[in-house]
């Protein structure tokens, strides 16, 4: 999104605030279609996962048996700790907004770099893993192996917690790489009460990816695991 | 949208809230609450990204538009899912007079499907006494 | 026509130089380099088109082999869908005359379009690729388990284009709607917008809620071909309808990108050359969005004989029936807004009869496939492919043409000969009814689509229909020369040619960078043609 | 100049006509409407034509009335179509009671056709005239789709799931058969012919010429070579459920669902015979992916369905 970051360019002729480009009449103008910009893009980001969480549902449908032992197969505590650092990681980008919306710049700063240590720790828990289920041969595929008259349908299972947790962490792979940037800018005082929209619109795309998260958890890990409790 | 700036306490307390709610969820994972497993985990996760949206992303004070596209989202995202879902839990429904189950039928999950008179079956009516085998 | 020359500092020669485009972000420039990559990828769907309707002259496979015979539709079917039908009106006319429209600079975020636009080229080249390499033979929808398992052909490529070119779609989406949310000129309040405005928004609308779907659905469609994810696939119990489903949540949808655009082209025309409010405005521009809205409830009537749940068949045949109402009241509109007129036949507004009489007929045999006892014996078959090529040719490329013919001089600031746009409709629209219209019979006859070699009694049709498509090939290749000709020796068309409104209009031929001198103000709604005489009066 | 080029297909089914007089219906009410529209079009725009360009039109915006009728008259109309063409819908997928079954495999690319006689035939089908005949088929590996445009009828065929048409077959003669679903190289060579017969020449076809097992017999044979027969007891003693009388019933799972006993059930219970397990009876039958074909598959249905149930006399069913 070159533009809704951007805010150097376009020096123009106007005496206006700096980072407004020469296209729009005023600053709250560009801020207003930046913000809603942000919002469509997030539909189309609910859109994209819907695709694979509408496989999952059919599947889950059709195979709860292979649901329940698929999500056996999983973490919960790694599943549980993760979802507590993203959370955690939501808090903290909130904060760092505010921090920018009442000007606190060095706030914002550490606000920011606690965001990405935490989108960090998110994302080599989710390593290790994506490891376990390599060593375990869990990996969808013709390498694929798991014993049980259910195994094929836990290989569809796996294949969509691959597919889910693998769009879901390139996102968050996405996210770092923009709160860098954003870190960056802030750290060089770009941002002030008046214009911090690229503060904002990171947050919002962060925020996003922890409500995925936030559905991801329970439907992989935790709903058809009581199954076998009976 | 910028306007609004909410005090640190509603996020800290907003935070508090998501993480009672993991915990609870996780927790019920572990109890076997028959078909209320999956109504009662999604009931949360949604209760948890509505939190989310209305106050880490200041949907709450934003403007009615925002609202919209908010709602827009889900609308869509039930629109695939719901008529999906009316294909794959009907199919089966669908029984042909004969006993079979029509084209591509895989039946059952759901209520179960209505029983065809066993009008193919013609000497087969004595079916009670199947039943004790059971 | 008054005499008039170029405006000295327009957007065309303000830069020089291939970087000045390469790098512009004036929508104006970006609309023209849309219109360059369509019109190759026209060219080359047009081309297999071509292959395809010489080998079905004779029954027997002789032409090509049965391989690239596959090759050759479904190259064809890809060039058109995604890099032509999907694109051409929102992103050449759309990226053109939107800011013109409402009075902006530009769209909301141009140097996202700028990143479209290289988006959707970067996509074209994998497809070119694919199509180079050995091209791909699974038909245009992709479905599974053939793309994934079996087909030997370079699905993976094509996927590739498909998916990038998926995510230019939707960042013109976003743009487009921010920009009609954000960027309007004083006064210009959603109720004096054009219609070609709402037509856009609409699209928009689809663009970003649809085009994620196909974007996941082929990628996990790759996922099972190159890595052997098993989502769709039989063997593990996977569903390959699932696919379908997905597919056409998209698919479907993609139809309305494609048709609704020229719709909103049709409604500026048609106001224009009549000199006439359009019919019933609300009705015509709240019926865009009821068609973008139901247009999302209707996909599975393409899988009634896939095997669905009949009962789910029903309620998607009766959502279809639905959705056909608002595209009726779209052309009843239109004929009404003919009435008491004063119908200008210029080429712009021949097009525009053409587009009303080939979507007539597109969507009316609509109705037979939304029709489950008749899909049962129409789907896959010619019958199919006549219905859909009436609405994306009949209807969306006749809108796309009656746009250009209107803008050709605003984009351009030349005017092209009248008398040879209007032997280039004429053949256009005759070669067509004479390309398609034989298909219809063939289908119910039962031909099925997609096939190399035929029996022989379906010989005569095929013939007439290869006939037609000849003559449609001469009637692209005239408008191709006389729009080339006329950027060199075409006449100055001046800033308002057509004495239309329209904020477009108020501005220079072609307009300067910045579109306008100063920002206007509008304090009236659309088409005020009859209200402006009678103030003169 | 047009004669001599068909323009409908023969009717050679019961359905056919149904099929037809719907088109014929929707053909007579669309082509009303279009002519509406055109000749409102042409009318319009050859009387209000102006070659200057200078006049301008009368000041109508539009007419709420007129919009109203062209939304609800329009919608009335389809609603007719809709209802008349989902009750033949409904009548093209609901097979009757009684049919002659026959089975069918595609595969890329024929389509091979098995008679419960015995007989099987590759891309050719032999019915009988005037008796409903049910077609139950599946692929072995991508979509196809079986259509036979005398009989207005189409299935996509699709691995693992069986799909069926049905038929009554009502004038004797040689009909094109075809794949309808794309699917590969020699997707239109993928063609066939229904000969429908006098039923008594079918009888002769059906005797002549080395049909082999019934489909019942060698679904018999398979129960015992692949050792089903030492666990599906008759009785129900077995470590597996009785198969006997349960083709079209409804059985009690062990999750507590209800599964209808149908084609797809016991093709699913074959190869995956733990995904659904019948209430009272343990995990122990194995699997039996790759050691039957769709072939045998078949056979074992046909087979199944004609158990008599317990306590009746086995007298041969049809």
């Amino acid at each position: 999104m070159p533009d809704i970051v951007a805010s150097h360019a376009d020096p123009g002729d106007h005496a206006h605030h700096p980072a407004l480009q020469h296209h729009f009449q005023t600053l709250e103008q560009q801020q207003e279609a930046s913000t809603l910009g942000m919002w469509i893009f997030l539909v189309t980001e609910v859109m994209f996962f819907g695709g694979l969480l509408m496989a999952y549902l059919v599947y889950r449908v059709w195979y709860p048996l292979a649901w329940s032992e698929g999500s056996l197969e999983l973490d919960i505590r790694l599943g549980a700790f993760n979802t507590v650092v993203l959370i955690g990681s939501s808090l903290t980008m909130a904060l760092a907004v505010r921090s920018a919306q009442t000007g606190a710049q060095k706030a914002t700063v550490r606000w920011l770099l606690l965001t990405m240590a935490l989108g960090l720790t998110f994302l080599v828990v989710k390593f290790f893993e994506y490891r376990e289920k390599y060593l375990l041969h869990h990996i969808p595929g013709p390498n694929f192996q798991f014993e049980g008259p259910e195994a094929p349908h836990v290989q569809i299972f796996l294949s969509l917690y691959f597919g889910l947790t693998g769009l879901h962490a390139l996102h968050m792979i996405v996210g770092f790489s923009i709160l860098a940037v954003i870190t960056w800018m802030a750290h060089r005082r770009r941002f002030s009460p008046e214009w911090h929209t690229p503060v904002e619109l990171s947050g919002l795309y962060w925020h996003f990816v922890d409500i995925v998260w936030i559905f991801l958890f329970p439907l992989l890990y935790l709903v058809d695991r009581a199954h076998h409790l009976s | 949208m910028s306007g609004h700036v909410s005090p640190k306490t509603t996020y800290y307390a907003i935070f508090g809230a998501l993480m009672v709610l993991t915990a609870i969820t996780v927790t019920i994972a572990f109890i076997n609450l028959g078909p209320l497993n999956f109504p009662v985990a999604l009931g949360i996760a949604i209760l948890k990204a509505t939190l989310v949206i209305l106050f880490f992303m200041h949907v709450k004070h934003s403007s009615q538009l925002t609202k919209l596209i908010c709602g827009t989202a889900f609308f869509f995202l039930f629109v695939l899912f719901g008529l999906t879902l009316s294909d794959y839990l009907s199919r089966g429904w669908f029984v042909a007079p004969g006993g079979t189950a029509a084209a591509g039928t895989r039946v059952t999950i759901g209520p179960p499907a209505p029983v065809a008179e066993p009008a193919g079956q013609t000497q087969t009516t004595t079916e009670p006494q199947t039943a004790p085998a059971r | 026509m008054t005499t008039t020359v170029l405006p000295r500092v327009n957007y065309l020669n303000v830069r020089h130089g291939v970087a000045s485009w390469l790098l512009t972000k004036d929508h104006k420039r970006i609309g023209i380099m849309y219109l360059v990559v369509v019109t190759i990828a026209f060219f080359l769907g047009g081309l297999f088109a071509t292959g395809v309707r010489i080998e079905l002259t004779t029954p027997q496979g002789d032409f090509v082999s049965a391989d690239t015979y596959n090759r050759l539709f479904t190259m064809h079917g890809v060039f058109m869908v995604f890099f032509v039908l999907v694109p051409v009106v929102p992103a050449v006319l759309g990226n053109f005359v939107l800011p013109l429209m409402i009075g902006a600079k530009d769209v909301a975020f141009p140097r996202l379009n700028l990143l479209s636009w290289y988006v959707f080229v970067f996509g074209f080249i994998f497809t070119i690729t694919a199509m180079v390499t050995g091209g791909v033979d699974t038909g245009w929808t992709f479905y599974t388990p053939y793309s994934s398992s079996a087909s030997n052909s370079n699905v993976m490529l094509t996927g590739i284009g498909v998916f990038i070119t998926g995510f230019s779609s939707i960042l013109t989406g976003l743009n487009f709607m921010v920009t009609i949310h954000r960027m309007r000129a004083p006064g210009l309040t959603w109720f004096r917008l054009p219609l070609f405005v709402w037509a856009l928004y609409a699209t928009a609308l689809v663009m970003i809620l649809a085009t994620p779907i196909i974007a996941i659905t082929i990628g996990m469609m790759a996922l099972e071909r190159a890595l052997g994810f098993g989502i769709f696939d039989p063997r593990l119990g996977g569903d390959p309808v699932l696919f379908q489903h997905l597919f056409w949540f998209y698919s479907h949808p993609a139809v309305y990108i494609m048709i609704l655009p020229p719709m909103g082209v049709i409604s500026e025309v048609i106001a224009c050359f009549s000199r006439k409010n359009v019919f019933g405005y609300s009705f015509v521009a709240f019926s865009s969005l009821a068609i973008a809205v139901f247009g999302f409830l209707v996909w599975a009537h393409h899988l009634f004989v896939a095997g669905i749940s009949p009962y789910s068949a029903m309620v998607f045949s009766f959502l279809s029936f639905a959705v056909a109402i608002p595209s009726a009241v779209k052309v009843f509109n239109w004929t009404a807004t003919l009435y008491q007129g004063a119908i200008w036949w210029r080429a712009p507004m021949l097009w525009v009869f053409g587009f009303i009489g080939l979507f007539l007929i597109g969507g009316l045999t609509g109705l037979f496939l939304a029709s489950l006892g008749l899909d049962v014996h129409l789907h896959d078959t010619y019958f199919v492919v006549a219905h859909f090529h009436y609405i994306m040719v009949g209807g969306a490329v006749m809108g796309f043409f009656a746009g250009l013919h209107y803008w050709w001089p605003k984009m351009t600031g030349r005017m092209y000969p009248n008398w040879a746009a209007t032997t280039a409709a004429l053949l256009v629209f005759f070669g067509f009814n004479l390309t398609f219209f034989p298909q219809f019979i063939l289908g119910y006859l039962g031909m099925p689509r997609r096939y190399h070699a035929y029996s022989e009694e379906f010989q005569v049709l095929n013939v007439l229909s290869s006939a037609g498509a000849s003559i449609l090939a001469v009637g692209y290749t005239l408008i191709a020369s006389y729009l080339v000709f006329s950027l060199f020796r075409g006449q100055a068309a001046g800033a308002n040619p057509w004495r239309a409104t329209g904020l477009e209009w108020k501005t220079e031929s072609p307009p300067i960078p910045d579109n306008f001198t100063e920002t206007p103000i509008v304090n009236e709604g659309a088409y005020k043609y009859s209200e402006r005489e009678i103030e003169v009066a | 100049m047009l004669e001599g080029i068909p323009l409908f297909p023969v009717q050679a089914s019961n359905l056919a006509p149904e099929v037809d007089n719907l088109y014929f219906f929707v053909t007579a009410i669309t082509a009303f409407f279009a002519l509406i529209v055109v000749f409102f079009v042409i009318v319009f725009a050859v009387k209000y034509r102006d070659h200057t360009g200078e006049k301008v039109g009368a000041p109508i915006t539009g007419s709420i009335w007129l919009e109203l009728g062209w939304s609800i008259v329009p919608f009335l109309v389809s609603m007719a179509i809709f209802a008349w063409a989902t009750i033949v819908f409904f009548h093209l997928v609901r097979a009757p009671d009684q049919t002659l079954e026959i089975y069918s495999t595609g595969k890329r690319w024929m389509w091979r056709f098995q008679h419960i006689d015995g007989q099987s035939e590759i891309n050719e089908l032999h019915v009988p005239l005037g008796r409903p005949v049910k077609v139950t088929f599946t692929s072995e590996d991508v979509l196809h789709s079986l259509f036979i445009p005398a009989f207005r009828v189409k299935a996509d065929a699709i691995p693992g799931r069986y799909s069926s048409i049905w038929f009554t077959p009502t004038r004797a003669g040689e009909y094109h058969l075809f794949c309808a679903e794309y699917c590969g190289t020699k997707h239109s060579g993928m063609i066939g012919r229904v000969f429908v017969m006098e039923p008594n020449e079918y009888q002769a076809w059906l005797g002549g010429g080395g049909g082999g097992l019934s489909m019942t017999a060698r679904g018999e044979q398979l129960f015992q070579q692949l050792g089903c027969v030492s666990c599906h007891l008759t009785d129900g003693s077995g470590r597996g459920p009785s198969l006997a009388g349960k083709y079209g019933q409804q059985e009690q799972l062990a999750d507590g669902e209800a599964v209808l006993v149908n084609d797809t059930y016991i093709r699913e219970s074959i190869l995956t015979p733990q995904m659904r397990l019948v209430a009272g009876y343990g995990p122990v039958m194995p699997t039996f992916q790759g050691q039957v074909n769709e072939q045998g598959l078949m056979s074992l249905i046909e087979y199944i369905k004609s158990l008599p149930s317990m306590g009746q006399p086995a007298t041969a069913t049809k």
